[in-house]
């Protein structure tokens, strides 16, 4: 009767990527961070113009150049070659960070490890001792934009849900999460706990629940004609 | 007549001392000034304390100086990276001590000292562990963790072109923490590709004006350097 | 498609609010977006707080948005010039509150509004009347005072040129509290003598990037605007 | 026995800026305020190059432009047309004053009102009930430079000695003032006190003293040979 992990369909990483660029306005500046959420940029329509902001210095970020025209001096915060679009401004790094703490950014887009259920994050350091801390400039990104999403996994490998009651791992930020998107699910995070505004085909918010192990509420739009 | 462009690196490098804080541009190889480095590594001061945002990408440039066990202590914000070999292997057997500091935070404590700001409440860092046993305050809602500024002894930084009197520019993302850190120094060096009569840079364009910069040295164009994967 | 160019300062003016906190930029009249100005005063937002370095010239600009009787309280650091006989008259009459900002002090609190910072400790004031009941803080042997950012609601500034993503170049010493005043501002609205095709600005030398520019209105050139003294 | 004031060769407004020009050295970052310091420009050497720092956004800048040349938007803090050397370079408001406020500036000379034997400066306000307050950039010069250099007149139209024991006028800053450059003398304002440097032909230190009337010792250089 209940659909089971093994047979759901989740949403690969691309399609995680394309999901979050649906949400994402003409018009908005955005951070991408690095790794999975830098995949956002490939879904966003030609037509649409959205700015990119790289916090190692570029405002106007385009797509990666071609084989054999990449500049060592042009790149990403994950240090990959990026290419600037017409328009595009460079700009030193406390003039960067102030684009981020002063709340200028709309979007800011984050990997995480977990995420609490009154929006804590945590994404720079699984805590153990061995591990070499290193957090870039997740801290300050986190923090800063109008509305900080987190896109990741919804379990671990070993199956514990990412969304918590309270983060295990140490802390990037507190209450700085809006919204989560997830291989299973799109969750907002509000004042009155998490609100599921979407899910995959054949999972309930119930069963999504019982996954998470965290209270989730069903705040889907009702279908037309419902 | 005033020219701050010196011979050679190892001229203008000649008076770092033991224990001096030495901050060093650059986002990964971006804007990392090799040149100045390799002639601070033959020039032998030992005990430093360096400012960066990494710790270093494969052996060359901040990770030689590493290697030539130069550094005491170094600040940054993201020493962790595919090719930090050299850093990650002096961290774990405790050769190196390592503050790690939210890169706005390095940004803005570096610029504070540049700027004569006595310290400053910032919103990075609030609630976690590098927020250490700083103060704290809440400011119309929002709490804040009480930042101090860095000062550096001396900063070297790679610009694109400079001239006479220390003007300088930079060449796309290796601009990043260069115009702060000559800020933050006392005495700041850049090497640069390109050494330009005075009066040829756009005085409405200058990025770093003279009055930050100490020294420049002319250097090979850097051609060739692979950007490093975090 | 992306257009920040406004058809008219009217339309661009439109959405100010009574009680509204305005930045105004300009050191004197050079950089005073008179014509920004002008649409305000035909737009009839009152109990405005201003936030500029002086307190108006001569009859126009800035001075005529204080005859108009529209501004409840300045705060700036050179209200007294020859040829501030609108603000003098106000002041002396009781109509208008003054706030005397030291003009660092000025700059750097509008900084810190654009930039995420809750407070800073500052040298300058410091055992002054300006200095008020604020915190003083002594730090590695020197004495600040703490000082609060000022937000704008609109900044209303002039630069040379700009594109429809908001990116601008200023012109000489008339950019002076521009970038800043685009920073700290929510809506920041700049008047330009040429819009010019994406592109055209020079990456390298955008002064203030368009992230902090909402709006901008193509004027006639101020040719003709005669420096004041003080 | 004694000099008279009457019969004194007072230094001319041009001698005393002249007189400050010669400490400037060669390669200096200093900014000339407004009013009389402004003149010091006019007798630096063309063969020393001094950077002139002016806190509205310009450092190189140059002499006035000849008649007709004047451009609105390249004025100093006096509000007064200049020019821009070659090398010049403009900036914004918040990046000028890190110049002066992170002692980047060498020198700074200053108009005063009064200057106290332990170097606070007055120089904004006269205090007076009904006038109207402006400080300007005063204060952040004050303290910013690393050596701030007054220059002023001895006396006060009405004979009252402008260096004073403590400043009646407000406080511009407080412990700033290195040197005090008068119409009389050139005095430095050291630890253990107030130090004649330099005095007008035909007046002693203890003439100036009792003029004064604050404890000056010698503190000139012996001439050579003595």
């Amino acid at each position: 009767m209940s659909a089971t992990l093994a047979n759901l369909k989740k949403l690969s990483r691309n399609e995680m990527a394309k999901r979050v660029a649906r949400d994402i306005p003409e018009g908005a500046y955005v951070n991408l961070g690095i790794g999975l959420p830098t995949l956002v940029a490939n879904f966003l329509p030609e037509d649409r113009e959205v700015f990119l902001h790289t916090e190692n210095g570029l405002l106007g970020m385009g797509p990666a150049p071609k084989q054999g025209e990449e500049d060592p001096d042009l790149i990403n915060a994950g240090k990959q070659p990026v290419t600037a679009l017409p328009g595009a401004a460079y700009f030193h790094h406390a003039d960067s960070f102030a684009m981020m703490r002063g709340g200028h950014l709309d979007i800011c887009v984050l990997g995480a490890f977990q995420v609490s259920v009154t929006g804590d994050l945590a994404n720079w350091h699984t805590g153990e001792p061995s591990a070499i801390p290193a957090v870039g400039g997740a801290m300050d990104l986190a923090i800063g934009a109008k509305r900080t999403f987190v896109v990741m996994e919804h379990l671990t490998k070993a199956g514990e849900s990412k969304i918590v009651p309270t983060c295990t791992y140490p802390l990037t930020a507190k209450a700085c999460v809006a919204r989560i998107y997830t291989d299973l699910a799109v969750i907002d995070v509000t004042p009155g706990g998490l609100l599921v505004r979407d899910i995959v085909p054949g999972l309930s918010v119930s069963e999504l629940a019982g996954l998470t192990k965290v209270a989730l509420a069903d705040g889907r739009e009702p279908p037309a004609g419902a | 007549m005033i020219d701050k462009i010196k011979a050679s690196a190892a001229e203008a490098l000649s008076d770092v001392k033991d224990g001096a804080t030495v901050m060093i541009g650059g986002f990964g190889t971006a804007g990392m000034p090799f040149t100045l480095i390799d002639a601070l590594i033959a020039q032998g001061a030992k005990h430093l304390t360096v400012v960066a945002n990494n710790a270093g990408n494969g052996d060359t440039g901040l990770a030689a100086l590493l290697k030539a066990g130069r550094v005491r202590k170094i600040l940054c914000s993201f020493p962790r990276q595919t090719d930090s070999w050299v850093f990650d292997e002096l961290y774990r057997a405790g050769k190196i001590e390592l503050e790690v500091v939210p890169q706005g935070n390095l940004a803005e404590r570096i610029r504070a000292a540049g700027a004569g700001i006595g310290a400053f409440y910032s919103p990075t860092g609030y609630g976690t562990l590098l927020a250490g046993n700083r103060e704290t305050r809440r400011i119309n809602g929002r709490d804040y963790v009480l930042e101090s500024p860095i000062q550096g002894d001396v900063a070297l930084i790679r610009a694109h072109k400079g001239d006479r009197w220390g003007n300088l520019v930079y060449r796309k993302t290796a601009r990043n923490f260069g115009p702060v850190m000559a800020m933050g120094a006392r005495t700041t060096i850049a090497e640069v590709s390109e050494v330009v009569a005075l009066g040829v840079l756009d005085p409405e364009a200058i990025i770093t004006p003279g009055i930050f910069v100490q020294r420049i040295v002319k250097v090979a164009d850097a051609t060739g350097q692979q950007p490093s994967q975090e």
